[in-house]
């Protein structure tokens, strides 16, 4: 396996304070490893979006991190915790080792800024000795980068489609060529014609800049399809951590196989729609034990008392997979790291 | 480029000592306008039309019945019946840009307003206007002895080689005032007016303060305030407390003089209105009107000077012209003599209601303006003294515009008005009294009579006073009138008008007063010129 | 109403016919638009659709974003005036504006909202949006017991029970998909022939869309509905509806039973959007290369339409007649009842690929 | 072009339903100018002139209602706006025209600087939640509470007085002629100070509220947190993505602010006898001087049309997404 | 006069980014509206309102003086008989603060009441019902906002002579609808588009029933803000007649006070107690008024409503800062902390 870029140690994030603080990640553990792509699932509500802004330290109030670390690699140096950093040094961190993608790309750009101010400005803020030249040249290199004509520098965001704007955000995250981008639902907005082609691009250019990325969306045929490894998120935590295919083929965690019968496939056989029964989980007010017990069609004594522990599950083939279910309890908890 | 800045040598003036005289006056925002006869000029507004132009005669309002004094005129001859008058016009006054002021220019004048009715504010019926050397013969239409100064010392003489020239004097805004005064025009601004001294030519005594300046301010308070703080030095303007506001701000300089003049403020009462048709009820009323505490609480205590005599007639203004059965008949509060003289006439007091001889409770309703805070706080302590005879008062603050309508319609009870002021007592009592200027109620009376005051003897008495022709017979006049206006209490007279005003004397000394009332305060009236002839420094 | 009579009434009777619907929105303009040229435009949302629901089947309705599968089916709800064709309910004619031709109207075809966050008034319980939704429609019944037990028959038909838990809840208390199955019941509570569900799961979370999708297929079956199913997921359409069309730039482009239409699609586009769908089975993110867009994946604009076929500008295979002549719906042979307006199937042409 | 025409039928329409309004409203009320007259000097006017004003304003002709209204549209094609009563016989563009450099001078700096002086401290409380910035809302908010008028009169109170560097009234000192020199200037400013305060002092906290209520919102946008996350300087994200975003809707309202200068401060310029138009239409109203009315009415019908213009076009400059693409 | 400055208008819902949708939108349900108590801000101001309220219903009766009875203490300063000192006539200035609360009250509640029912009717039809309609109430309603306010109350008080409380409330309500009529209608023209109006019409609700029953319910924070800030405004405008005494009515109010406070140069006499009082008075329910919509403000924009409460206070009593782009570390995680080598971060250069 390659080496580790960027390591989420038992991260735990709040939304507020004292008793009326909502848990939204919890004990969160997750490896993320040079080049590859991890995607990152989970209904609405489960922590995606938190386990990501809060990495970045980029949750707003009354976003809290209450424990963790966030060790990050880099390329020829020794690692450090991101949580640990000053402002100053979070701030050159930013964007220059690790950037960001959003779901709503006409919210992501400042909707009053040309598109090539955007670009530039990072470029400023992070080598301010750089000529101005060489930011516009920089600027329209990644533009082309991503498919979109240098002489559309000087348009304003309204002024691009929805595809285009998701595009420039893309190439405004690999100005710096970060080692970690990462994707909140990038695409959820776009149709599934643009959502392929844009992801087609970012894996091309993956594998030609060579950063890692972490995927997040709650579509999990889009991510089987796309990404190295996938981690599944239910209740603030991580249940199940896997390679896509291994996922795919046999999920283990009840949550991992409801998630993936719930999607019609397009091609093959009509299969039989399971689903998962109930509702997504309170985070104010989490079931005991594990948080998917109320509607785990295999709950048993244990489930609704004890949280089971993340890890290697006792199944023959456990090797590189993890799993969060009393069905598989634990051999190697991920968090002995 | 400062050296051609129209500010320059006013900053340079105020290096060495003060030579200038700060006026204001409270009447708002002014338009540069120096036509003396339009009423709406900022000529008028603020006074310096004095300044500028003189009257033919100079007239102290403080001592009426004293004869006025020559100014442009040597002489002035009227005729027994006061219908023709013959002015001889003084031969050493010439005009600002040099030329000669003549007899024709005084003839002018008054054809001038002969011809314009909109010029002629007093409306005077003249007659032939001709010249004869330096002597101009005026004729009228009516005798004129009540108005005798406002003709002669009112009056403005203007050049005629100007003003022949100007198409509508009516409307002429005389952008280049040229005038007979000691002073010029120097700037027109919306701050205010600057007038500078003339360099030769002033035919009289020429006054020590170089330069006139003249502010209009917004309104009484801000007006009040630039006097407490100096940067107002002289001003006619009611102050409030003025002890407090004005003079406790620098004891030593800051002084208020307020001489009563022929012009008077009463209570008219609608005597169309049952049952105040009863002039015994009017006098008992008249009879429990606390004047001083209207005066002290009311008008600062020096505003509108409180009337003591029977007549309405002013202290001082009007002693001469009281009748002698009236001479020391003093108003005094007497609420018993007020309720015996009601019980007499039939009217029932019971605890706190008076009831009228029909048996109908006497309810009256008093009227003034919200804004005249004045004339509102008199009303305040009426009220309470109304009470006492168990007449049962209530205060309206009327808008100002229906009040007018009202008030000149006859759609009123009691209402606190002024009257018209003059040389003699005959504009306050024709005001009040006279017939002649009756309207119907409903009709606008606009020159007077509001109450609706039927007296054919008050009505003849006037008509007598005004076209008589011998002392005798006006002073038989006056003593009917007064007889009337006594008896029959139409008005209460309560306070008189008054040509006073603040002023400072840090800088500036000889300032009229008590002990040498030479001239009124007022700013705006003809006689100004004479108090700034008197003016000294004070350092000096 | 007649509600169980109807129900009972022939499966396949059409209850709704749209034909040649067309839709232009005439292009507001506002201040800034003072110094551009003043022709007068329009967005050609819809154009001459045709559209048949019967009872007991579902039509899905798929496209991209802005394709005007929701002006479709307002128009067919009677929310908008229509610019041109016809809206037939039961072979007659309809076009009613307001009052009480629009209720009687509405008393037969409902309408189910995208965003079950948005179509339920926040400030009001469940109670009332459902007993709002009998009232109109007199069928509250006369006492209060009648009409709580309507209520409870309607919750009970959309499986919230037991009642008294959700009736005097408000909307934000409930989770999406208990909100879509308030929505779907306020729908009922008219006893409609038909329901225009207007992406009725797209906003929900992906572990309860299928309940309120199940739910819809049940009511189908037991009420005898008429049902449009419009989504833009061409999968779930395969799984749901009876007969699906696909819809491109406002136009129709393909029609036919879902399973063929999704499994051999005809029409370029529908090939594209097929291949574009995630495909766990798929083992690169690569496009079969003969699919591929020549566009940016950019739909045109809809207020100066392409001429011709409006997919052409797009198309891998467009040929010099797409540009100028506007394809008709011509029947492709494999299956009846299958359709694409596409001059690939042409006769002499040639049959396609 | 149809529309175009639309919509300065719109203006024009408002205008004209404004001025025709404005010509109507003030002849309801009772009295006319000479009586107005009479009652202002209190005797000091003899009852024997009314004749002699009546002639002097034309009123003695009597004329229908609608032939005056009439007349007035001549009057107004003809750039004409009538003859004043209280400052007769100066022409009522004069009386403006002296006036209204006054008042856009300083209230339309003050309310400028109120603008930019609100909008900044707004941008700090908004972006520096819980600093010392927010401790000045309740006192600003206190101070917009009250009247502008009885702030105005304590300032004098306290502040000018003999000898104070603050003069308590008129807009420079009474010796001076209005130059652009080093004369005139200081006093103008020096008069200005107090009544620009007062003004400032309680307008300025409605700027600071509303910026800081968009900066609040605007903070939680998107956009805002891939700023940060790109690693912007404070500074940047502060002033180039969060305030000017969130001054748009400010725009408008400042535009709307701008067309209330000449009706809004009215009393400022009464407690000051500071010269401006406001002061000049209490004075109209006052005289039943309905052309100075009509007048001055125009003057802010019109700069309240046109600040909406100008509002209009503030946005069109400030927000691309109202511009035309191409 | 002023501008109303409430910010309700600039954070319609759903202008800005369309993130959280999942939140609990605000003023969605009775329960939450008790809520709107609960902001610290809102529930002073009601708290000093209530007070005002209180003593304008019963002031004239606990008032210790008649507050037009003349006295023998002509301008006196504060003392135990006269709390607020004495006027120029002995009339005692705290019984006119007292008894002239009634007055304001009344009026701005009634103006604000009066302008509050025009501007719904007039704001939320033309939002609703668009088209020729709309048009020619905007028209209406730019017209009067064109008009300058002040000068046409003050025109429209002269030809009603002696203008009771009422027919002035009534004169400032008419006046001053027109502001919130604009905020109503852009508002309407939001929650017009929204999904559940269109859902009640496709329902068959009729046109009335969607405007009172839909709509207006949505927009209650908008018009209870609008008629806190109409009552602002009718306040002042009260006041500012009575102090250039053109609203000539016998009563008493603040502003009656400060006119004749000035008309007797209160304060040039260095009487400050006759003139201060009464322009605190106003200050004081201004601000409770401006406080209840800060309340109002926050209650509708939730973002408003976290951003009051930029410091937590933690477990241990620390208390953290929130920072927007910089998420606060706590340092107690229940797990013992393994410390990586933390070294500064190198910037890599840009190739
Ligand atoms: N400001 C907040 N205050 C309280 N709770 C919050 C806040 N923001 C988010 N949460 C809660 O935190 C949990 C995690 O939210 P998060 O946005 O990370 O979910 P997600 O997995 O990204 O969902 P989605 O797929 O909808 O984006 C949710 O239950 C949410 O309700
Ligand atoms: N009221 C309207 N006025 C003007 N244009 C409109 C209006 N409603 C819709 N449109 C336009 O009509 C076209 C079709 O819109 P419609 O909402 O029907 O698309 P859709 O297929 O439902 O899209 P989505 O999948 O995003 O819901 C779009 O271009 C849209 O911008
Ligand atoms: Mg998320
Ligand atoms: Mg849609």
């Amino acid at each position: 396996m390659a080496e580790p870029v960027l390591e989420i140690r038992n991260l735990n994030v709040d939304y507020g304070l004292g008793d009326k603080a909502v848990h939204a990640v919890r004990d969160v553990n997750l490896t993320l490893h040079r080049g590859e792509v991890l995607g990152l699932a989970g209904e609405s509500g489960s922590g995606k979006s938190t386990l990501a802004y809060g990495l970045t330290r980029l949750l707003a109030p009354p976003g809290v991190i209450t424990g963790g670390e966030v060790v990050y690699h880099p390329s020829s140096a020794a690692a450090y915790d991101v949580l640990g950093l000053s402002d100053q040094q979070l701030r050159a961190w930013r964007w220059a080792e690790t950037a960001i993608v959003f779901q709503g790309a006409m919210n992501s750009l400042n909707p009053v800024h040309k598109i090539s101010t955007q670009l530039t400005d990072v470029l400023k803020a992070h080598d301010p000795k750089m000529s101005e030249h060489s930011r516009n040249a920089r600027a329209r290199e990644m533009l082309k980068l991503v498919g979109i004509s240098a002489d559309r520098m000087g348009a304003y965001p309204h002024q691009l489609s929805g595809g285009m704007r998701q595009r420039v955000m893309i190439g405004m995250a690999l100005i710096l060529q970060p080692q970690v981008v990462i994707m909140d639902e990038p695409t959820t907005a776009l149709d599934v014609v643009m959502q392929r082609q844009i992801l087609g691009q970012l894996i091309e250019l993956r594998e030609r800049l060579g950063f890692s990325v972490i995927f997040i969306t709650h579509d999990l045929s889009l991510l089987v399809e796309f990404s190295n490894r996938i981690a599944i998120m239910y209740g603030g935590r991580i249940v199940e951590e896997a390679p896509a295919a291994t996922i795919y083929r046999d999920a283990l965690h009840p949550y991992s196989k409801g998630l993936l019968s719930s999607f019609p496939a397009l091609r093959g056989p009509k299969r039989e729609l399971a689903g998962i029964p109930g509702s997504p989980p309170d985070l104010a007010g989490m079931p005991t034990g594990c948080s998917f017990h109320p509607r785990c069609p295999k709950a048993f004594e244990p489930c609704s008392t004890a949280i089971p522990v993340l890890g290697r599950p006792d199944t023959p083939d456990g090797a590189g997979r993890s799993v969060a279910c009393w069905l598989h309890p634990a051999e190697q908890p991920v968090s002995a790291v | 480029a400062c050296s051609d800045s129209p500010n320059a040598n006013n900053a340079n003036a105020n290096k060495g000592g003060v030579d200038y005289l700060r006026i204001g006056m409270p009447n708002g925002t002014q338009t540069e306008n120096h036509n003396p006869f339009a009423g709406t000029s900022s000529a008028n507004a603020l006074g310096y039309k004095w300044m500028l132009y003189e009257p033919l005669l100079m007239w102290n309002p403080v001592k009426p019945a004293e004869p006025a004094k020559p100014w442009l005129a040597k002489e002035v001859k009227w005729a027994a019946d006061f219908k023709s008058a013959d002015i001889t016009v003084r031969d050493n006054a010439t005009w600002s840009d040099g030329q000669k002021l003549t007899a024709d220019d005084v003839a002018y004048t008054f054809t001038l307003l002969k011809s314009n009715e909109a010029l002629n504010a007093n409306a005077i019926p003249f007659g032939d206007i001709t010249v004869s050397g330096s002597t101009v013969h005026v004729t009228f239409a009516a005798p004129q002895f009540v108005n005798q100064n406002k003709i002669m010392a009112n009056t403005t003489i203007v050049p005629k080689h100007i003003w022949e020239k100007i198409s509508d004097p009516a409307t002429d805004v005389n952008k280049n005032p040229v005038g007979s005064g000691p002073y010029t025009l120097k700037s027109f601004t919306q701050a205010g007016v600057v007038l500078t001294l003339r360099d030769s030519g002033y035919w009289g005594t020429m006054p020590k303060v170089k330069e006139l300046r003249y502010t209009s301010y917004a309104d009484n308070s801000a007006q009040t305030t630039a006097l407490a703080n100096g940067e107002a030095e002289w001003s006619f303007v009611f102050i409030p407390n003025y002890q407090a506001t004005f003079v406790s701000k620098d004891p030593q300089n800051h002084k208020i003089w307020a001489p009563g003049v022929l012009g008077i403020h009463g209570l008219y009462i609608n005597t169309t209105v049952k049952p105040f048709d009863d002039p015994k009820l009017r006098q008992a009323m008249n009879m429990v009107i606390n004047r001083a505490d209207i005066f002290n609480q009311a008008e600062a205590g020096y505003f509108h000077p409180q009337i003591n005599s029977v007549t309405g007639l002013p202290d001082g203004a009007g002693d001469a012209f009281i009748a002698p059965e009236y001479k020391d008949k003093k108003l005094t509060v007497d609420v018993a003599g007020a309720k015996a003289l009601l019980q007499s006439a039939g009217y029932q007091l019971n605890g706190t209601t008076l009831t009228d001889p029909s048996g109908k409770p006497v309810k009256i309703t008093l009227t003034d303006p919200a804004p005249w805070s004045d004339y509102q706080t008199s009303l305040e302590i009426i009220k309470t003294n109304l009470a006492e005879i168990g007449i049962a008062a209530t205060v309206d603050k009327a808008n100002q515009d229906k009040w007018d309508q009202n008030v000149q319609k006859g759609d009123f009870q009691a209402t606190l008005r002024w009257t018209n002021g003059g040389a003699t007592p005959y504009d306050i009592y024709q005001t009040v009294m006279d017939g002649d200027l009756m309207k119907p109620i409903g009709t606008a009376s606009q020159q007077g009579n509001f109450g609706r005051f039927k007296s054919p003897e008050a009505t003849a008495a006037l008509k007598a006073y005004a076209n008589a022709t011998s002392d005798a017979d006006r002073t038989t006049a006056m003593n009917q009138i007064q007889k009337v206006f006594v008896e029959q209490a139409p008005m209460l007279p309560v306070g008189s008008d008054n040509v006073g005003g603040a002023y400072s004397t840090k800088n500036w000394t000889g300032w009229p007063s008590d002990a040498d009332p030479y001239a009124g305060m007022q700013p705006t009236q003809p006689y100004a010129l004479d108090v700034v002839q008197h003016l000294k420094p004070a350092n000096s | 109403m007649t509600s169980l009579q109807d129900a009972k009434a022939p499966a396949n009777e059409v209850v709704l016919e749209a034909i040649g619907l067309t839709k232009h929105f005439p292009v507001r303009r506002r201040l800034r638009d003072l110094f551009s040229s003043s022709e007068k435009k329009a967005v050609h949302a819809v154009d001459d659709v045709h559209l048949t629901l019967r009872r007991g089947k579902v039509v899905a309705l798929v496209g991209e974003s802005g394709s005007g599968k929701s002006t479709v089916a307002r128009l067919l709800a009677q929310l908008y005036p229509r610019t041109d064709g016809d809206i037939q309910l039961h072979g007659e004619s309809t076009r009613v504006k307001g009052g009480s031709a629009f209720r009687g109207y509405a008393a037969r075809v409902q309408m189910i909202f995208q965003d079950p966050f948005a179509s339920l008034n926040p400030v009001h319980t469940i109670r009332y949006h459902l007993t709002r939704a009998l009232q109109i429609h007199g069928h509250a019944g006369r006492t209060e017991a009648d009409l709580e037990a309507a209520l409870t028959d309607l919750l009970g038909r959309v499986s919230l029970t037991p009642p008294e838990r959700y009736l005097d809840k408000f909307p934000h208390e409930l989770s999406g998909g208990q909100r879509q199955r308030v929505a779907i019941a306020r729908a009922l509570g008219a006893r409609p022939e038909a329901l225009l569900a207007d992406e009725p799961v797209s906003m929900l979370d992906v572990s309860i869309r299928l309940g309120v999708l199940n739910l819809l297929r049940d009511l189908k079956e037991r009420l005898n509905l008429a049902i449009l199913y419009i989504t833009h997921d061409i999968a779930s359409a395969r799984y749901f509806a009876d007969e699906t069309m696909v819809m491109y730039a406002g136009r129709m482009v393909e029609g036919g039973d879902s399973e063929t239409v999704t499994q051999t699609p005809a029409h370029p586009y529908t090939r594209l959007l097929i291949a574009s769908a995630p495909d766990p089975d798929r083992l690169t993110g690569d496009l079969d290369p003969t699919e591929e867009d020549r566009g940016n994946g950019e739909p045109p604009s809809l207020i100066d339409p392409p001429s011709g076929c409006r997919f052409h500008p797009r198309c891998p295979a467009a040929m010099p007649r797409c540009s100028t002549d506007l394809p008709v719906p011509l029947t492709i042979g494999d299956a009846p009842g299958h359709w694409a307006a596409c001059w690939l199937y042409d006769v002499p042409e040639g049959a396609g690929k | 072009m149809k529309y175009i025409l639309q919509r300065l039928a719109f203006y024009l329409f408002t205008a004209w339903a404004a001025i025709t309004l404005n010509f109507f409203i003030p002849r309801l009320v009772p009295g006319d100018p000479v009586q107005s007259l009479i009652t202002k000097y209190q005797g000091q006017l003899s009852t024997k002139s009314i004749q002699s004003l009546y002639v002097l304003f034309g009123l003695d002709k009597d004329k229908s209602l609608w032939s005056q209204y009439i007349d007035y549209w001549k009057q107004l094609f003809h750039g004409d706006l009538g003859l004043s009563f209280t400052f007769f016989p100066a022409p009522v563009s004069q009386v403006i025209g002296q006036a209204l450099p006054w008042t856009l001078l300083l209230v339309g700096i003050t309310t400028v600087i109120s603008f930019v002086l609100g909008t900044s401290l707004g941008v700090v409380a908004g972006w520096r939640r819980g600093s010392w910035a927010d401790g000045l809302l309740p006192v600003t908010t206190f101070f917009s509470s009250v009247p502008y008028f009885w702030l105005g009169i304590i300032a004098i109170y306290l502040l000018a007085g003999p000898d104070s560097f603050f003069p308590s009234s008129g807009g420079f000192d009474s010796g001076l002629v209005p130059a652009w020199d080093q004369y005139f200037i200081p006093s103008a400013i020096q008069h200005s100070l107090l009544p620009a305060l007062t003004i400032l002092i309680s307008s300025v906290s409605g700027w600071i509220l509303s910026m800081r209520n968009m900066m609040v919102t605007v903070s939680s946008e998107d956009y805002i947190t891939v700023a940060h996350a790109k690693g912007l300087p404070e500074r940047r994200v502060a002033v180039a993505y969060a305030a000017r975003n969130a001054l748009l809707p400010n725009i408008s309202g400042f535009a709307l602010a701008l067309g209330f200068i000449v009706g809004g401060t009215l009393l400022v310029e009464i407690v000051f006898s500071y010269p401006g138009l406001g002061y000049t239409l209490l004075q109209g109203l006052g005289a039943k001087d309905y052309p100075l009315m009509q007048g001055v009415f125009l003057v802010i019908t019109i700069s309240v049309l046109v600040a909406n213009l100008l509002a209009d076009i503030a946005y069109l400059l400030l927000d691309p997404r109202t511009r035309k693409e191409g | 006069m002023t501008i109303p400055t409430s910010s309700i208008e600039q954070v319609i819902p759903g202008q800005g980014s369309m993130a959280q949708p999942e939140e609990p939108r605000p003023g969605r349900s009775r329960r939450q509206r008790f809520l709107f108590v609960r902001n610290k801000k809102a529930a002073t101001g009601l708290v000093i309102l209530a007070g005002y309220t209180i003593v304008g219903v019963i002031g004239p009766w606990v008032a210790p003086y008649d507050p037009s009875a003349r006295g023998n203490d002509l301008v006196q300063g504060p003392s135990a008989a006269h709390w607020f000192g004495t006027t120029h006539l002995g009339q005692d200035v705290f019984s006119q603060i007292l008894v002239g609360t009634r007055s304001v009250m009344l009026v701005g509640f009634l103006a604000g009441a009066i302008a509050t029912v025009l501007s719904v009717l007039i704001g939320v039809t033309a939002g609703y019902l668009g088209g020729k309609t709309d048009d020619s109430l905007s028209m209406l309603t730019n017209v009067v906002l064109v008009i300058p306010a002040v000068p046409l109350m003050i025109i429209i008080t002269s030809v009603l002579n002696n203008a009771s409380d009422m027919l002035v409330a009534l004169v400032i309500g008419l006046t001053s609808w027109s502001w919130n009529a604009r905020v109503l209608r852009a508002q309407t023209l939001s929650l017009r588009r929204r999904d559940f109006v269109e859902a009640s019409r496709a329902s068959g609700e009729s046109t009335w029933r969607i405007i009172v029953f839909e709509l207006m319910p949505n927009l209650t924070a908008v018009i209870a803000s609008g008629f806190v800030g109409t009552v602002i405004f009718a306040v002042l405008s009260e006041i500012t007649l009575a102090f250039i005494g053109v609203v000539s009515n016998s009563g008493w109010n603040w502003g009656t006070i400060l006119f004749w406070a000035q008309g007797q140069q209160a304060l040039g006499q260095d009487a400050w107690w006759w003139f201060v009082p009464a322009g605190l008075a106003i200050a004081l329910l201004g601000t409770s008024l401006s406080l209840i919509n800060f309340g109002i403000d926050e209650f509708v924009s939730p973002r408003l409503r976290s951003a009051g409460k930029t410091k937590l206070r933690t477990a241990s009593g620390r208390t953290v800062r929130m920072r927007i782009g910089f998420t606060p570390v706590l340092e107690n995680s229940p797990l013992p902390k393994t410390h990586a080598v933390v070294a500064t971060p190198v910037m890599r250069e840009a190739k």
